[in-house]
């Protein structure tokens, strides 16, 4: 048993810390987010020479063959950086295609996708969430709508969760190309200033070449995961650059002659804050590692994930605002945007209560009737 | 002991609700009640409806215009107003400068700028805080300088309140860089339109403009429009400070939030059932509910208490803040991904923004601003340290 | 709207405190509990000369006519002085009989009562704690059980909830004389040093005379709540001597070169413990007011003041027992002993969350059918 | 990273199971998992098991009897323990004492001790705090004066843990009362029959007397019972406390303790239910067996990391305090009223106190220590704080 990353997973590390040190620092993102396009494509054209978009990819489809570890270490990177850029949701939709992605589908498209000339985004955050599919000659209908889908607007190709029976958890997965007709993207920003839209089909037709699951909730149960980790991951590197900055502001912050840092009382709840931080962290690695298991411990571990993320997602960001008093709430600080991140992450991927049921039915078998 | 009100109270409440049934637009108080927003105009035009029907400063002497109102009555008025969706009074002339002109300024001072106040026409605004003194006011540094009848001032503010909407400024400044940092500071009033005064928008974690920097350039103000004793402004702000507390644990508008909270619960559905009947969200309603009862009720005590203790207000205003921070949270949480949205101007239009999910996630997002200024929780957990262990 | 006490109730205040101040100090106290009686019968004497079992009987039967504020004065200087006489109890039973006390029971029994010669206390805590009553010629007979029953060894007589019907709801209140046939009490000591002991009816006969209540289920919710009152006001006063405590210790314990209340953090934990005391004490006093009004009005202050005060004895308690240090575990303490109590005032009368359940449906309806 | 054991690892997670499973009495495991009571010699007959088994004391080298255990096997082997009822060993000898008398004791105090220590002979206490010196251990005032070939020792001692049982003690007193606090301190070990001894109980929140004050009246100690240089007890004293931190969390405890609050819950009813299916409780105990997990998974993450770091130890002390009386008190809400009977030994009989109630409330007063002793919440934050942020 060891929790230590491989030398390659450091090099993975290493490398997109480096690049997004230089690249994607807190001066140059507001430079991005000034100018009104929603994101960086000279940032996301380096993170496809980094070959980002195929991490979660076969090597024998040109990708880097990453497993859950590599997809969190990334997202994680992407949660310190603030990225605004679809690294997360394409990671998480290149490893859904990676896994499902059937013959026709592959050969159409995966090296676009693996070269960032094609981005594909999932439309849901949980098995609730499908659309209605109907059979049809040659493929499916589909009808419904998808809220808050983040980088919809960026996206080439969703990947739809859909139902194809009168229950409403999805059960198949399908793509469809932006430009089907009858899809349409609203497009607005998020809490955490990323680019995101309502998606909605109305009669569109998914001929069966692009159908990637029929009929397998559990293949859905897993890309709902996928999606957990990643946003999980995020938080977690955004939730560690929050505390490091707001115990930097609580070293220089003057007041009452000193640094307010050596009040007692602030230090105490930096502390907390750090139990916490490792916490989610420890949480991450663990359900990243669960990806190898039986479906039901890896279930029982993101559903434990997401309670953890949300709860330490909503404490940190506020607490770190807090201590970082007036500043705290001005756009003008990093630590602003952080919490904007970290109140998204707690919300994303549906409400920590639901996830706690979840948990509980896992471990402790359904509610009998009451 | 009884929780009942007297009959006159009632009556006045009564009152209270039938001039806003009455007064109050239509439009504005659909906006207060569903997360809209209200231009700056709307606020003032209801601080003259108020004014004219005589409720526009009712715990004023009626000297002043006021109805001399015991604390109760002006709780009562403040939570009629709350929940019929009244916009909140513009706090810094009628709530803040007001009391300080009728105790240390000049007859002159009271007779120019009251009635204005008074009848909505002016906005007044607030210069206190400066970068480097937040919670430490002993350390401002803005100065003034005598020169003839005049003093120019220089220096920079910071959190400045809506300033971009104002007509006049009270600012602490400093008169006297030698004595120790408590001394020193003056009360001045200055009309925003002085040259010399440039404001300009900080924008906050909602994407609004509600504070400001306010910087001063050598801005000349007449001494006739200092408040009080030179170098004596630290009396006044202190005065300021502990002067206004009816309302501290904000009550009136954590209710008003909470009746939306609760609208939410019983309208939109979590596994097929109202969110309300949803066993761990209800759980979670009702505990803030009760925190908010206990809160009210502890906010009456203290009003109808014989004597004035020193630590209830800054309990009321930590757990007043703690409260509707919880309040604005759950109901974050009870729109689910709707919450995600934080539209720009420039943003698509987008179907789901209804009266249920809008401006939910950026009231979240400004309200944090509750525990941190008008001295923060930290403060004010120092304060009441200070009085029961004293160390 | 006024939260002021009146002239007599600042005097029955007044007097109370100085006399337990005098004659049931801690080290009194101690002595007491050392003499494995488990009561002293002479303060006892004391309180009764006082008037405290007369408190809530009405002043046509000899008794001082008081009402839910008068007892909760009571219950909660009890609480401050560790008070291990059946003071709270003795007001609980004695308020029950005022009100619901027909004519047989009255001439047979009040002034005894009254004068402390004899003693009664309830043996439920919910209107589900009830035992079985079966109709028969001239009576009922019962059959159940009541587990600690706060002073059941020393009493005299029981008041008894049970139900005639096959609901589990008691709506029915009788008085049982501890001598009768087929009574039995199992006696010991609970966690906060009282006197206490699980009361079994085998075949208990009760003749109709000494039947208070019959299928009168607001009858039984109003007797709870009155319990619910003074075990909260006791726990208030426990609560806020345990602070008076801490405080004390907080500025005498010397560590570290100086007193260990100039700790920061340790500050912010007490200011914390007085925000809550200061909302424990509105809610009793709140639910004190609420016995005048509707009962739903009751019934939901009733169930708001408990879980406040489950919630806050609990975290005074456990706070109060942490800032003393390793001085807080030993018995020696006086602390130790306000812990205990406020742990067992977390208990009784039923869990927090079934208050919060009840709480919400008086205030939103009952839960529709999932 | 792998969360799987190594094959060695899981055939010695098996053999300590199987071992377990063979030889420890069922009745006191009986009681360990039904809160039950052990006598002292029970504790060390399970030491002379252990001993026999080669399972005294596996983290010690080889050359003293131990196997060398890594710190992974500690934690598989004391959580097989634990989960099976075993009593937990005495830590004064086995994992205080041993591992100073390695380092800096003679060999012939090595072979004075040792032996007994594994094999469950001698019974080891610990003197080290003192009124007035709890967390702050500079200022013990427990004097040896040196005099011939012994130190005469007068003071008291307290917090010692079941000392009323012991052999012998490891005692912190100073033998330089000039020099600064942290100097002048020395380590003895004493016979607990030495002339001059006297142990009084302390009666803690649970009714037991578990601690004692030690009363030294000039009590001779041959100076060939000091540990290491004189006056350097501090460095001692110090790789004590940071020398055994492989179960710091007590993670083996609170699964043990977990596990029957599951059982209970499972087999109480509220509201004709079982416990575990009221939505309230089923939320509050899945939370809690998260941080249970994240705590033990956490504990294996350090374990594993290649280099040690210095904050984690006091967050996975403050946490695994936390955690394990969250899982009392939570039981302890679990039994319901059952909860508030405190039964003395001169008590009646009651049927009600079956092994699903026994000794919960006794639990939770008990562990109330947990937060308090062996460096409180309170100092473990400010060693963090320390370390991350330095003022």
């Amino acid at each position: 048993m060891n929790f230590n990353l491989t030398e390659e997973q450091t090099l993975l590390q290493e490398t997109l810390r480096r690049c997004l040190a230089e690249q994607a620092d807190f001066a140059t993102r507001k430079a991005t987010l000034a100018a009104c396009t929603g994101w960086s494509s000279s940032l996301w054209s380096t993170l496809t020479e980094l070959g980002m978009p195929a991490l979660p990819l076969s090597e024998s489809d040109g990708g880097l063959g990453g497993g859950a570890i590599e997809l969190a270490l990334a997202a994680e990177a992407a949660g310190t950086a603030l990225l605004v850029e679809p690294l997360v949701s394409t990671l998480w939709a290149n490893a859904i295609i990676d896994r499902y992605g059937r013959t026709p589908v592959r050969t159409a498209w995966i090296a676009a996708l693996a070269a960032g000339r094609q981005m594909a985004v999932p439309t849901f955050e949980s098995v609730s969430d499908a659309v209605i599919a109907d059979r049809e000659p040659g493929g499916y209908r589909l009808q419904g709508s998808a809220s808050v889908v983040y980088h919809a607007p960026l996206a080439t190709h969703y990947l739809v969760a859909a139902t194809t029976s009168a229950s409403h958890v999805a059960d198949t997965l399908l793509v469809v190309a932006a430009d089907t007709a009858g899809l349409d993207v609203a497009r607005y920003t998020t809490v955490d200033d990323q680019l995101a839209g309502d998606v909605r089909l109305r009669d569109v037709f998914v001929p069966e070449a692009d159908v990637l699951v029929v009929n397998d909730p559990e293949a859905l149960a897993w890309a709902v995961d996928v999606g957990l980790l990643v946003v999980s991951a995020d938080a977690l590197g955004s939730a560690a650059r929050a505390l490091t900055l707001t115990i930097e502001y609580l070293k220089t912050r003057q007041q009452f002659g000193g640094p307010i840092g050596r009040f007692q009382a602030l230090q105490h709840r930096v502390v907390a804050c750090l139990a916490k931080l490792e916490e989610l962290k420890t949480s991450v690695w663990v359900a990243a590692a669960r990806f190898g298991d039986e479906p039901a411990a890896r279930r029982a571990a993101l559903a434990a994930l997401k309670v953890i993320a949300s709860e330490t997602a909503r404490h940190i960001g506020e607490e770190s605002v807090q201590l970082h008093g007036g500043m705290g709430v001005t756009q003008e600080m990093e630590i602003s945007h952080h919490f904007r991140r970290l109140t998204a992450a707690s919300i994303r991927f549906g409400a920590r209560d639901q996830h706690l049921a979840a948990y509980a039915n896992l471990r402790y078998g359904p509610i009998s009737p009451g | 002991m009884n929780l009942e009100l007297s009959e006159a109270d009632r009556q006045f409440q009564e009152q209270v609700r039938a001039f806003v049934t009455a007064h109050l637009p239509a439009d504005i108080a659909e906006r207060q009640l569903n997360g809209g927003k209200l231009a700056p105009a709307e606020v003032l035009q209801w601080q003259r409806i108020l004014y004219e029907q005589g409720y526009g400063a009712i715990h004023w002497p009626t000297a002043f215009g006021g109805q001399d109102a015991s604390p109760l009555r002006q709780y009562l008025f403040e939570l009629e107003c709350a929940l019929a969706g009244a916009p909140m009074q513009l706090s810094f002339g009628v709530r803040m400068l007001a009391p300080v002109l009728m105790r240390f300024g000049t007859p002159e001072q009271q007779r120019q700028f009251l009635p204005s106040i008074l009848n909505g026409t002016t906005w007044w605004c607030q210069g206190y805080s400066e970068p480097g003194a937040g919670s430490d006011l002993a350390s401002l540094r803005t100065s003034a300088v005598l020169d003839g009848d005049h003093y120019v001032v220089n220096g920079q503010k910071c959190w400045n309140t809506l300033g971009q909407h104002a007509d006049w400024i009270f600012c602490l400044v400093r008169t006297d860089a030698s004595s120790k940092p408590q001394r020193g500071i003056s009360m001045l009033l200055i009309d925003m339109k002085t040259p010399g005064i440039t404001v300009r928008p900080t924008v906050l974690l909602d994407g609004t403009a509600e504070v400001n920097d306010i910087y001063f350039d050598n801005v000349r103000v007449p001494v006739t429009q200092r408040v009080g004793v030179e170098n004596d402004g630290w009396t006044i702000a202190k005065f300021l400070l502990v002067h206004e507390r009816t309302n501290i644990a904000g009550v009136p508008w954590s209710k008003r939030d909470f009746a939306r909270l609760l609208r939410i619960a019983q309208s939109r559905s979590r596994d097929g059932r109202p969110l309300l009947d949803d066993p761990d969200f209800r759980a979670r309603i009702a505990r803030l509910q009760i925190d908010l009862d206990v809160l009210e009720y502890t906010n009456l005590r203290m009003l109808s208490a014989p004597t004035a203790d020193k630590t209830t207000p800054s309990i009321l205003k930590y757990r007043g803040s703690e409260i509707r921070q919880a309040i604005s949270a759950l109901t974050m949480e009870a729109i689910g991904r709707a919450a995600l949205r934080l539209p720009r101007p420039d943003d698509h239009e987008f179907a789901l923004d209804d009266e249920l999910t809008r401006g939910i996630t950026a009231s979240y997002l400004n309200l944090r601003k509750l525990s941190i200024y008008g001295g923060s929780n930290e403060i004010q957990k120092n304060i009441v340290s200070q009085v029961t262990i004293g160390l």
